[in-house]
């Protein structure tokens, strides 16, 4: 009867990215083929590692959180990157180095091989690397690295990566099958209120922050960037090089002060360029609900366990054992997907899930969620029993960064037993009711009025 | 209670005032009160309240702030700065019973002594009509006294209609009414005077009407540790916490700390925590976990003051 | 394992050495386990952390890391703990009663990380700022809008 | 435990101690009515000089400011009598302008409730007998609150709102008309009406007026745009489709599906046939199974001779003794390895309990079943997903549009506040004290049609319980088309907080 206002969700002032699609799925049956995504369950978290997996997901419809990184998948293992030739390589100390290759024999020991074939294993890795010769490239293949993805995965990385730089290119192309909605008012519903693109930004503008393309990263160019932009592509992708490093052995630590760019020929003597020999790439981790959505909602990710592709009740009833209350937190996520928002997790601001529309580089968060459970008798608050001390504690945090107050309540009926949890088909017995907390402020407009 | 009761309260009054300036002249550990000395907390319901302005004062000399929760009489239609009644934590009416210097006065029931009743009717009446008859004479005094000041003012200059204001001067003692209407009324905040019974009172916070739980132990510990350490305390409720603390008095400082009082075994749920730890960085403030140790612990029989254990949460700026 | 996905090569994560002897500690919450090694991977990858190791803590039943924000610095004590979880300032008096600051790390199951210092008794916290930083304020509160 | 000691001297100077004197009464009549503007705090006390006059001078305009009677001239006050047994106020003499809003009439008398009575007290405005007395505000406080009246908490409540200027009456549930009378006074027909009724609704609600800083054109340009989002929602699906030969590849694609299926299973015993091995004839080769526990048989027979090399001879072999020698002692398990073991049980499936790998009769079999599921589970619909109890709702290039694919995964249903509320029990916990009518409609405020509050008022100790959804809907229905807002008192500081019925939009891009 007295229902809370809709408030326009806000753009963000600048948008550093294209819009690409809602969600990671081909919306036509065109005779492409449908990737089936991959994720592992490692150690209770569920990972995407495959680099042509990693950026779909994230870009359609920003599932998932790069491991290293606070939202995209953008973690590079160093700030420092080095022409050498055509290559930019990462530039390390050589402590760090030390501690990649302990790690290397760790791992070669771990798989059981004998002392001699470690140290054998070990010197291939360590061999000083000559550049510029393309046989460097079978060299390369020859190296008994344990991480398959060093060696034998190369090519699908640079094949990736190749992709994120001809993005501009691909959108070109295909500019007029797949319109820019974003403004559009038969496709965007807000496009009433926001009549302009956002500004987009050239996608070949570099961060120096992260040693990525702006577009990439989402972060703000510094003006002579901007202007310098054109140098800084005419070489070749960077990205290619992770399995290079420049080790700093001029030092025994930090490699931190070496900023220079145009690095003098002396400095150069003391970079000495190697076979990074234990590769950490940046994977994609999806929450369990993220992870189950793609599973069951869009039949678009395959989640494996110990080598084994899991069945749909079988994610679902590992994600349940892994995480209490899955059901519900689920059928929120789920219900708020189902609306066409992308929920992301809340756990800055102490609530569940934060709702974006469409993404987090274009808006800002709208909704701050906490989910709770109640059976039909609507008594009682089984997840997150507020008092009004934690409620108001609540309220005020997320007021004070402009977002509203969401309760989500995830009904069960009455008669659901624990045999009809099991599956998920259980989801569709629920029903979920949103409720805004606001706080009225009784007095402001009166009291600046009257101020005594 | 007999003769005229206005020039019994100048007396009463002036004793009042010696009251208060001893209370001064004492330092608070030296302070040992007897019966009279008791500050009167009036309960409504089970809420703490105080309505003599004597003693809030002692009150705020003990570190005992409060809230004050009615109008302002000098300008009642407003809330940025209210009056009386002070009301009290229950933890601060606790520190208060406890440390001797608070007694609950019970609400006083209808006195059924019609002969009493009657003789405070009669000397209310009385005292109205005395404070008439001398706002009366003051009155007229006032008006005099201005009249006499325009008359200075005319005499100094050349126009003779000084005379004829010093003729209505002459005629006032006669012509001066004083309407009844204009009469200035007291509508006592206290209760004053004419009470209708004498008051009962409790001396022991046990026997007073506040329900006691394992909640207000565990608050009331951390609160009167707090205070022993120099702190003062407010209600942190829109903060979420419990207490808001300050380094002096709430009138001159900012508080420092949101004191959340918790019991050691209490499971905290790690988002409640972060919302709280949230808004405290926002608001600048120090959020304080607060537990008193439990009797085991200690190794002491009795549970000792200063037995509490905090920690302060910050919401850290790594990012 | 399946045939299908011999092929597939292994992931870093269980190569890892730090992974392996997190777990080779005999700690029986694994949630809290794996959300260490989460919580380890950022502080010395993404943060830079010096000399962080990883202490098995009997009494909480689970793994605290122990490291260094910068070179020469104080020790800090870290408690990861998976998000949804409930904890006792009993708990966490257990670990500040080692006499090292700490910080609680919550963990989501989508990685995200928050980081809570805590410390042992009274810490005031930074006067507010001046009128005349009122601008600056205006611009930190924009950019708390995520 | 009390003691009546009413009687000592010290006790009798308090009870007089701030009774003004006739010169006092007299002087009080210029008091300033100005408050004085309280100076920026400081952080730290640091023990100056400066700081320690500065606190001074801060207490003692605060001793000032409250040590102040109320003063009134005879001629201002309204006198009144306070009538225990009604729990009213009985007015003596003409009200003053406080009538418009407070009050009432019966049979010829005119009164105040008590709540009314004793915010007029504090205002200055009325002074209330009992028993030939007048009653101090203390006693006002004493007498007139109470459960049976309005709690201290309500009162707090009711001052600080008329403190604000807003018109305060007490809830009275009958005035309500119920959902049924609701929907007898509805219209038959217009739907637009309903909608404007909605929208003027919207914008008188409480939220709105926190919400200063949006001017009243923003604040149209977002009310239409809910109401786009929400249209858009609802329109049928067709609609942002354009043009037919979407759907015409649509069912293409399920042609063409459905052959690949089809074609999948008629390639089976062809590449089966090719695998099969020229050396050893795989399809004639039986394997043992040895290690299920399903196997009963305790002996192996002899092999095919023909698989054996030259002129071996083997016999049949006793599995018994071997079985035996397996080890069957319980593993020693750190806590650790029997959770992993726990968990690595319950998601690997023993390969025998596999249908489709039972029904293989020999490696060759087994391998192709293998390939197939390889195969399988790279394309479109990997078995782990497709051929189990529960499947996805969607396939990958099933639907054509997002909208499409949004109504496909529209599983769970939402629900409103107003729903399903006759099999609510009633709880007496929760109620409604006060509607609220804003300060601007004073003027024109009746007290006899006082028309739709703004909103109401159920008030909350701070300690005591939050609403839950139970409550919230049991209020929600009782306060028909008002919203209702939680004015909860935290020791004289409140706070107020509405909880209200939403409905995400959908958003189709």
């Amino acid at each position: 009867m007295t229902e809370a206002v809709f408030q326009a969700p806000k753009r963000r002032a600048k948008v550093y990215e294209s819009f690409e699609a809602p969600l990671p799925i081909l919306l036509s049956a065109e005779d492409e083929e449908h990737i089936i995504y991959r994720a592992e369950i490692i150690g209770h978290h569920v990972i995407v590692t495959n680099p042509a997996h990693i950026q779909p997901l994230y870009e359609k419809g920003y599932f998932g959180k790069g491991v290293f990184s606070r939202s995209r998948p953008e973690h590079m293992i160093s700030q420092q990157w080095k022409y050498i030739g055509d290559r930019c390589l990462p530039v390390i100390s050589s402590s760090e180095y030390q501690k990649r290759l302990s790690w290397a024999r760790s791992a070669l020991l771990m798989q059981g091989l004998e002392d001699e074939s470690v140290c054998h294993a070990l010197d291939t890795l360590t061999k000083p690397v000559e550049f510029d010769i393309e046989k460097e490239h079978s060299q390369k293949s020859d190296a008994k690295s344990f991480d398959g993805t060093l060696v034998d995965q190369s090519m699908d990385d640079m094949s990736c990566d190749t992709d994120l730089n001809l993005k501009h290119d691909n959108l070109d192309q295909t500019d007029t099958t797949r319109p820019q909605r974003q403004g559009n008012p038969l496709y965007d519903p807000l496009a009433e209120i926001y009549p302009e693109e956002p500004e987009l930004l050239k996608a070949n503008v570099k961060c120096r922050r992260h040693d990525d393309w702006l577009t990439h990263c989402g972060c703000r160019p510094d003006e002579d960037q901007l202007m310098s932009s054109e140098r800084s592509i005419s070489s070749a992708e960077p990205s290619e090089a992770y399995d290079y490093v420049l080790v700093d052995v001029s030092k025994d630590d930090d490699s931190e002060n070496i900023s220079n760019q145009n690095a003098s020929a002396e400095q150069q003597g003391k970079l000495v360029c190697r076979i990074n020999p234990f590769t950490m790439m940046e994977y994609l981790q999806l929450s369990y609900e993220e992870a189950f959505f793609l599973v069951y909602a869009l039949g678009c990710l395959s989640v494996y366990y110990s080598g084994e592709a899991l069945s749909v009740a079988q994610v679902w009833t590992m994600f349940r054992s892994l995480q209490p209350n899955f059901s519900s937190s689920y059928a929120a996520y789920h219900y708020f997907r189902s609306k066409g928002w992308v929920p992301k997790s809340g756990i800055k601001y102490g609530t569940d899930l934060m709702l974006y529309r469409k993404g987090p580089p274009f808006y800002h968060a709208s909704y701050s969620v906490v989910v709770d459970r109640c059976d039909k008798s609507l008594r009682g608050a089984a997840l997150r029993p507020f008092s009004w001390k934690s409620l108001a504690a609540l309220s005020r945090t997320t007021g004070n960064v402009s977002k509203e107050l969401m309760l989500c309540y995830v009904i069960t009926p009455s008669d659901m037993t624990e045999d009809m949890m099991s599956s998920p088909e259980c989801l569709k017995q629920f029903t979920i009711q949103e409720v805004i907390v606001s706080r009225w402020v009784s007095s402001r407009e009166r009291t600046e009025q009257e101020e005594i | 209670m007999a003769g005229d009761p206005a020039g019994m309260n100048m007396s009463q009054q002036s004793s009042s005032l010696d009251v208060k300036e001893d209370m001064d002249t004492k330092s608070e550990s030296e302070h040992q009160a007897s019966k009279d000395d008791l500050i009167d907390i009036s309960f409504c319901e089970s809420t703490p309240l105080l309505w003599k302005v004597s003693d809030m004062k002692r009150c705020r000399s003990v570190g005992v702030i409060g809230a004050l929760v009615g109008s302002l009489a000098r300008q009642p239609r407003q809330n940025v700065r209210l009056g009386r009644p002070l009301e009290l934590l229950q933890e601060e009416a606790l520190l208060l019973g406890d440390t001797n210097t608070a007694a609950a006065s019970l609400q006083p029931q209808d006195c059924g002594d019609e002969e009493v009743h009657s003789e405070a009717v009669r000397q209310y009446e009385a005292g109205l009509e005395s404070s008439y008859k001398e706002q009366c004479t003051l009155a007229l005094e006032d008006k005099k006294t201005v009249m006499r000041r325009i008359m200075n003012e005319k005499e100094n200059g050349t126009d003779d209609s000084g005379n004829a204001i010093r003729d209505r001067l002459n005629a006032l003692d006669q012509s001066f009414r004083f309407p009844r209407s204009a009469m200035a009324i007291q509508l006592c905040t206290a209760r004053a005077g004419f009470s209708h019974c004498p008051e009962e009172r409790s001396f022991h916070s046990t026997d007073w009407p506040m329900p006691r739980d394992e909640r207000l132990d565990t608050r009331f510990c951390v609160y009167r540790d707090l205070r022993n350490k120099g702190f003062y305390l407010t209600s942190a409720g829109k903060f979420g916490g419990d207490f808001l603390v300050y380094p002096g008095d709430p009138l001159r400082f900012h508080s420092h700390f949101i004191a959340l009082c918790i019991s050691m075994d209490e499971e905290l749920p790690l988002s409640d925590i972060l919302a709280i730890a949230r808004l405290g960085s926002n608001v600048k403030k120090t959020v304080l976990l607060c537990s008193p140790r439990s009797r085991g612990e200690t190794g002491k029989d009795e549970s000792v003051e200063g037995d509490v254990v905090y920690s302060s949460l910050q919401w850290s700026s790594m990012v | 394992m399946d045939e299908a996905n011999r092929s597939h090569p292994p992931n870093w994560i269980q190569q890892h050495a730090v992974y392996q002897d997190l777990m080779h500690l005999d700690v029986g919450d694994s949630a809290q386990v794996y959300a260490a090694f989460l919580v380890y991977m950022d502080l010395t990858e993404v943060r830079k952390w010096k000399e962080v190791v990883a202490v098995s803590c009997p009494e909480l039943q689970a793994v605290l890391l122990e490291g260094r924000e910068k070179e020469g610095e104080t020790v800090q004590m870290i408690y990861p703990l998976p998000s949804h979880r409930s904890i006792k300032h009993r708990e966490l008096r257990s670990i500040l009663d080692r006499g090292a600051p700490m910080l609680l790390c919550a963990v989501a199951s989508d990685s995200s990380l928050v980081y809570q210092k805590l410390c042992d008794g009274f810490l005031t916290p930074e006067p507010p700022v001046d009128i005349q930083d009122q601008g600056r304020r205006q611009h930190r509160k924009r950019r708390l809008q995520t | 435990m009390a003691d009546r000691d009413a009687s000592t001297d010290a006790h009798k100077h308090n009870v007089f101690e701030e009774l003004l004197s006739p010169s006092e009464l007299f002087e009080a009549r210029s008091q300033s009515h100005k408050i004085p503007v309280r100076g920026q705090k400081d952080f730290l006390p640091n023990g100056s000089e400066q700081q320690r006059a500065r606190l001074q001078q801060s207490l003692d305009e605060h001793w000032t400011l409250l040590t102040e009677e109320r003063v009134e001239r005879l001629g201002n006050l309204v006198k009144a009598v306070w009538i225990p047994d009604e729990r009213l106020v009985e007015l003596q003499s003409p009200a003053g302008k406080f009538w418009q809003t407070m009050g009432f009439s019966e049979r010829g008398k005119q009164y105040l409730r008590p709540e009314e009575a004793l915010y007029l007290m504090e205002c200055g405005n009325v002074q209330v007998f009992y028993q030939d007395l007048p009653l101090s505000i203390q006693e006002g406080y004493e007498r007139f609150l109470s459960h049976g009246t309005v709690t201290l908490h309500q009162y707090q409540v009711f001052g600080h709102l008329k403190r604000l200027g807003y018109v305060v009456n007490r809830f009275d549930p009958s005035s309500v008309p119920s959902t049924y009378e609701r929907r007898l006074n509805l219209p038959a027909s217009s739907l637009d009406k309903q909608r404007k009724q909605l929208k003027r609704k919207r914008s008188q609600s409480p939220v709105s007026s926190d919400k200063q800083n949006t001017s009243p054109v923003e604040k149209m340009t977002t009310q239409d745009q809910s109401e786009q989002l929400v249209h858009t929602s609802e329109s049928p699906a067709g609609q942002t489709a354009p043009d037919p030969p979407l759907e015409e590849s649509m069912q293409s694609a399920d042609v063409s599906d459905r052959t690949w299926w089809m074609e999948e299973d008629v390639q089976l015993p062809a590449a089966q046939a090719q695998s099969a091995a020229p050396r050893w004839d795989f399809s004639s080769i039986s394997f043992p199974d040895l290690g299920s526990r399903r196997s009963h048989s305790a002996s192996l027979a002899s092999p095919d001779p023909s698989l054996l090399p030259g002129a071996l001879e083997v016999g049949g072999c006793d599995l018994a003794p071997w079985l035996r020698r397996l080890n069957v002692k319980q593993e020693k398990l750190s806590q650790r390895e029997r959770e992993r073991q726990r968990e690595r049980d319950r998601y690997h499936r023993d390969i025998n309990s596999d249908r489709e790998v039972r029904h293989c009769r020999n490696w060759a079999e087994y391998l192709q079943l293998v390939e197939d599921r390889r195969r399988r589970s790279q394309k479109d619909r990997p078995v782990h997903l497709w051929e189990k109890e529960v499947t996805p709702l969607t396939q990958p290039g099933q639907c054509t549009s997002h909208r499409e694919l949004l109504d496909q995964i529209s599983i769970i249903k939402s629900s409103s506040l107003s729903e399903e509320v006759s099999s609510l029990s009633p709880s007496d916990q929760w109620k409604i004290s006060f509607d609220v009518y804003q300060p601007d409609t004073v003027a024109e405020f009746k007290k006899s049609q006082p028309g739709r509050p703004y909103t109401r008022m159920c008030v909350c100790s701070f300690d005591g319980p939050v609403p839950d959804l139970h409550a919230m809907k049991q209020l929600s229905v009782q306060s028909g088309d008002v919203s209702v807002t939680f004015a909860v008192v935290d020791h004289g500081d409140i706070s107020f907080y509405c909880f209200k019925d939403f409905k995400l939009p959908t958003d189709v891009y």
